[in-house]
């Protein structure tokens, strides 16, 4: 559903993503990874229209979006979180959500938005209450926000942006589960960036690993984690150790 | 036919060269305000009041108390700068952590307020130093020696705080302080003096160009509104914080200035800068020297 | 001489670092490991007080640090090379060094400290008069190291020297590493290249999630599974 | 959202306003009445985009446009002000549509946003003063007094019928004010002045949604220019143009509180009151005295009060409703970690 070709992102002199081409097939889980500057987020923002790209093509149900405005991407289907949650803090947790209902759908009905606003908020588990206010939620509760906004918009494709940072072990696991039930049973495609490694190899169906804006490996979680392209990347450039933890890896993911 | 001809160029010269010693005291102005945003990361929106009390301490201690020109001129720089130092800790910083906006309406009220204060304390009329400098004469070329000094006391001006941001420790916080102001407490820097010092070195700036927009221009308590809005224009233009963009961008709205009022009143050239302006926001939106994305 | 207890911190309503306790002791060198996202930069902003600790304490050779304020940090000897090094890059080399000269005692002692870090940094005399931001990334993490040192620190915090950098330049900036080492400060380094940072630290501490997972010797650090899996996931 | 009582209390006071004229005739008191009502209107509309972070200090020139064109029209084609209000309107419509997309299309925010409108308000009192010939440069401008149908000259010599236009036009910016402030638009608004990136990752067109308001607010403040100028029959550059009226509308909506719907009428009959006592007290001293102690108002205000008077009293009054608004907000740095 989503065709990536070619993508290039220059600031200045300075080549933040190059030539990164891939794809994403409906109901599909995929893992984005790799180390801080690698990118990542880079590609979240060109998919999500909050940049353009420099080149390079992006085609989602068929159609071109490389460069479109934030807000016609989202009306296509292509719904977004952010890393560090961003409520609006003057609207209650409703409004929030429903806001995005009523703008993201691209069909603009108040009714409808406030419908989407209480299945969004019901799936995530937050309260349907109208009037509880954004300053009541932790941590927790304001990425449960960034979700149920994202959900409101009745997205095709999810870019989940680190769903897990600040989390405690219980809280990311009800996360990780939250993410798997949104593909489940509303049949969205989620692309997932995460930090958090064990969480995330266990719920992607596919990783596809940045680093230094190029993609260095894709493929089954267990075939990653074996790479040494990909140990090199996160634990250090030392020849024998890597290729001894390479052979480790390989061992774990096999047993 | 050719005579005519002859005229016009060399009122188009002088329009030109007018427009340049104009630029002069405007990139001033504009160095002033685009210090203290780039430091303190707030805009003075009564700035252009500071060089109106400047001009009238000018005029009191020249006219008035028959002070020396050249005696009053430190004194009144040392005059703006302190307020300019206590518009900041008395407004400014009790509202460092409240929204950038709520800081520039402060100063909108301070705008009022020394505006009002002039009425109340020197009536609403026009008056002037008295001074009447020559005119020099070049071919068929008339300029003022008013302007000349001006522009020469500008350029001094800011060639001094050139020296003192790249001379002195405390000028090299303030340029660093622009670049990140975050880590500034790494470098054992206390951000609050060195935006004290800012203050004080903008509204310093202010006075200068109180003592030589003395020369050329009577002084009421409204004389801040007709340079006020293009110094702004110009900042936003050159881009908010940027020295080299203000300053080319001072002598570029200088120029239309000079050469819209050449064709018609002083204000329409104003009104050819905006325009030209709102035209350049299209062109460039993030300022005269920012880099297109 | 550095000694974190039960510190808490965050942004905002975002906490990131949870109940922790750290130790340095002077001439030491410590490493702080853990993948992206794990609290390390946090951590070295409390010590430096970029940010308050919500809860916790810090005191440097019996300083209290929480208490003190964060531009006054530095007097009690800590520098802290930011991550990415954070250069100022519209100053030159030299008025970069001379902004980490700030400090009155340092100030004093500006000609001296000078030859101090030209003579660990040549390449730094070279390009002094250069814009910082127009070095390679390897003289920019000279040029941020050189700044820390100007103000004549008993303790280096080291955030990530090798994030962003070349293979090659990552090998040349441990041995930078180890170079201050010899001069016989005390170092403080967080890093994602565990394999390197180990060959250049006594101790190490696993941080995960805000919370110490692990700590001991390189070489234990280096045998860990908690290591690897917190690395990996597998 | 309204309740029955609320209703009901507007209700009354409305109809008390309505009948005041025909029972109370002092015409000096009637005279402060209208000032106070068209004020807050052209107060009311600032708030209607100043609530939303977006601060304009070009409203001078909008209100400026709406006395000027309207005027001019009357004086030199004869047109009717029922024909030359909309288009003194269309025309501060137009300029704040010229320089609105601008500034929302490229992100001009904030410090920008506020010295580009400071100037262009700047712009269109040089104009005014430029155009002496034509507009009587800063000696000021009288509409012609017609001898035929004053209906259609919008002229009126009695006090009660102005009274009750602006009572109407004051109410009417109350009604809108209502409107968007229920509407999906505030919603929209709010996201945008809080975070652009998230209200447009949640599908807010920003660009559009802000331009709406900026130009529901420049028509709104044009009309109430328009509307002084045919009761005055005297304006000047100073009075209705210019960076002191804009200045003067952020303050009284800033005394009255930016985000309750009465609160710019509170600043009006605090501004107005205040500047009519002063000038009474100290008679032809006044000149500057009343715009000092404004002054000096406005900025403690902002330190001490920043959501205005009848803001913290409604605070005070239902302590429940704790949602902070900008302008109180602790300015957090957040630090992105690992970005």
């Amino acid at each position: 559903m989503l065709e990536v070709n070619g993508l290039v992102k220059r600031f200045g002199g300075f080549t933040a993503v190059n030539n990164v081409s891939f794809r994403v097939d409906q109901g599909e889980i995929l893992g984005l990874i790799g180390p801080n500057g690698s990118g990542k987020s880079t590609i979240f923002n060109m998919l999500s229209g909050t940049l353009a790209p420099t080149s390079g093509s992006i085609l989602f149900a068929g159609h071109e979006i490389a460069g479109l405005a934030p807000h016609r991407i989202i009306n296509r289907g292509i719904g977004r979180t952010f890393q560090i949650p961003r409520p609006f803090r003057r609207l209650t947790i409703f409004e929030n959500v429903a806001l995005a209902g009523f703008y993201g759908q691209g069909r603009r009905s108040r009714i409808k938005a406030e419908e989407a606003a209480e299945r969004s908020l019901a799936m995530v588990g937050l309260p349907t209450d109208r009037h509880a206010s954004v300053d009541g939620l932790g941590a927790a509760g304001l990425k449960k926000l960034e979700l149920a906004k994202a959900l409101a918009t009745a997205p095709k494709l999810l870019l989940a942006d680190e769903s897990l940072g600040g989390l405690d072990e219980a809280e990311m696991d009800q996360a990780a589960d939250m993410l798997r039930n949104i593909r489940d049973e509303l049949g969205v495609t989620i692309i997932w960036v995460e930090h958090i490694m064990g969480v995330l190899m266990r719920v992607v169906d596919r990783v596809m690993v940045l680093d230094h804006g190029e993609k260095i490996s894709e493929g089954l979680p267990s075939a990653v984690a074996g790479d040494p392209r990909v140990i090199e990347v996160y634990l250090g450039t030392d020849a024998e150790t890597t290729q001894a933890a390479a052979a480790e890896a390989r061992r774990r993911a096999g047993g | 036919m050719q005579a005519l001809l002859d005229v016009f160029d060399i009122y188009l010269l002088e329009a030109v060269i007018n427009g340049i010693l104009l630029g002069g005291v405007l990139a001033l102005l504009a160095l002033g305000l685009n210090l203290i945003f780039g430091v303190i990361d707030v805009t003075w929106i009564c700035y252009a009041e500071l060089v109106m009390i400047g001009m009238y301490a000018m005029y009191f201690m020249v006219q008035y108390y028959g002070v020396s020109y050249f005696v009053a001129a430190p004194l009144t720089i040392l005059l703006v700068a302190l307020l300019g130092a206590a518009l900041h800790y008395l407004v400014i910083a009790p509202l460092l952590t409240a929204p950038p906006i709520n800081q520039l309406l402060a100063t909108g009220g301070v705008l009022f307020v020394l505006q009002s204060f002039a009425t109340v304390a020197f009536g609403i009329d026009f008056r002037n130093l008295g001074i009447r400098l020559p005119v020099l004469a070049f071919g068929d070329m008339n300029f003022s020696y008013a302007r000349l000094l001006s522009f020469v006391a500008a350029l001094v001006g800011m060639v001094a705080v050139y020296l003192f941001m790249t001379r002195t420790f405390t000028g090299t916080a303030i340029r660093a302080i622009s670049q990140d102001r975050q880590i500034m407490a790494l470098m054992g820097v206390d951000a609050k003096r060195i935006y004290l010092i800012t203050s004080a070195l903008g509204g310093a700036l202010a006075g200068l160009a109180a003592c030589l927009l003395v020369l050329q221009y009577d002084v009421h308590p409204f004389v801040g509104l007709s340079f006020g809005p293009i110094t702004f224009l110009i900042c936003v233009l050159g881009g908010l914080g940027n020295f080299i963009g203000g300053f080319i961008a001072a002598f570029l709205f200088a120029e239309i200035i000079s050469l819209g009022g050449l064709f018609s009143d002083l204000e329409w050239g104003y009104v050819l800068a905006f325009a030209f302006f709102i035209v350049m926001m299209f062109i460039r939106p993030a300022g005269l020297l920012a880099r297109r994305r | 001489m550095l000694e974190l207890r039960t510190v808490n911190a965050g942004y905002g309503t975002f906490p990131a670092l949870f109940d922790l306790d750290l130790d340095v002791k002077a001439g030491e060198a410590v490493g702080v490991i853990g993948p992206n996202g794990a609290g390390k930069t946090t951590l070295m902003r409390v010590i430096s007080g970029l940010i308050r600790p919500a809860r916790g304490s810090i005191k440097m050779e019996g300083v209290d640090v929480v208490a003190t304020p964060a531009h006054k940090i530095v007097s009690l000897g800590i520098a802290h090379v930011p991550e990415n090094r954070r250069l100022f890059p519209q100053l030159t080399v030299d008025d970069n060094l001379k902004m980490g000269a700030f400090l009155k005692e340092a100030r004093d002692h500006y000609a001296e400290r000078l030859e101090v870090v030209f003579g660990l940094f040549p390449r730094l005399k070279e390009r002094r008069h250069q814009m910082a931001g127009t070095m390679s990334g390897g003289e920019q993490q000279m040029c941020a190291i050189g700044r820390a040192l100007m103000s004549n620190p008993k303790l280096l915090l080291l955030d990530e020297p090798s994030a962003g950098l070349a293979p090659v330049v990552v090998q040349q900036v441990f041995e930078l590493v180890k170079r201050i080492r010899a001069s016989g400060l005390t170092v403080l380094i967080v890093e994602q290249n565990v394999q390197q940072v180990l060959k250049v630290v006594d101790r190490a501490y696993l941080i995960e999630a805000g919370t110490i997972r692990a700590s001991g010797t390189s070489a234990e650090m280096l045998a860990s599974d908690t290591v690897k899996e917190a690395y990996l996931g597998v | 959202m309204m309740g029955r009582g609320r209703l009901a209390a507007w209700g009354l006071g409305l109809a008390a306003l309505a009948a005041l004229p025909f029972v109370y005739r002092d015409p000096y008191h009637l005279h402060i009445l209208v000032l106070i009502l068209i004020w807050s209107f052209a107060y009311t509309s600032w708030s209607m985009m100043g609530r939303f972070g977006l601060v304009s200090l070009g409203h001078g020139g909008f209100m400026g446009i709406g006395a000027y064109v309207t005027a001019l029209l009357w004086n030199h084609l004869g047109l009717s002000p029922w024909i030359g209000i909309p288009i003194s309107m269309a025309a501060a419509g137009a300029l704040a549509l010229i320089v609105g997309y601008p500034c929302f299309r490229f992100r001009i925010t904030g410090h920008y946003f506020v010295l580009v409108t400071l100037a262009l308000s700047g712009i269109v009192l040089q104009v005014i003063t430029a155009t002496r010939d034509y507009t009587g440069g800063s000696l000021g401008y009288t509409p012609n007094r017609t001898s035929g149908n004053k209906l259609l000259a919008l002229q009126f010599d009695d006090k009660t019928t102005w009274y009750l236009i602006a009572l109407a036009v004051w109410l009417f910016g109350i009604v809108v004010w209502h409107w968007v402030d229920r509407s999906m638009a505030r919603y929209a608004l709010e996201a945008i002045s809080e975070d652009e990136d998230a209200a447009a990752a949640a599908g807010v067109d920003v660009t559009a949604e802000k331009l709406k308001i900026t130009l529901l607010s420049a028509l709104m403040t044009a009309l109430a220019g328009a509307i002084y100028c045919q009761y005055q029959m005297f304006i000047t550059p100073d009075t209705v143009s210019g960076i002191a009226v804009s200045l003067q509308m952020v303050f009284a909506a800033i005394v009255g509180g930016l985000f309750v719907s009465l609160g710019p009428t509170v600043g009006a009959i605090i501004t107005i009151l205040l500047a009519e006592t002063l000038r009474i007290g100290f008679g032809t001293q006044a000149v500057g005295w009343d715009n000092l102690v404004y002054g000096v108002l406005l900025v403690l205000f902002i330190i001490f009060l920043p959501k205005g008077i009848l803001g913290s009293l409604l605070d005070r009054l239902k302590p429940q409703r704790k949602v902070p608004r900008a302008h109180e907000q602790e300015a957090v740095q957040v630090v992105r970690p690992g970005a």
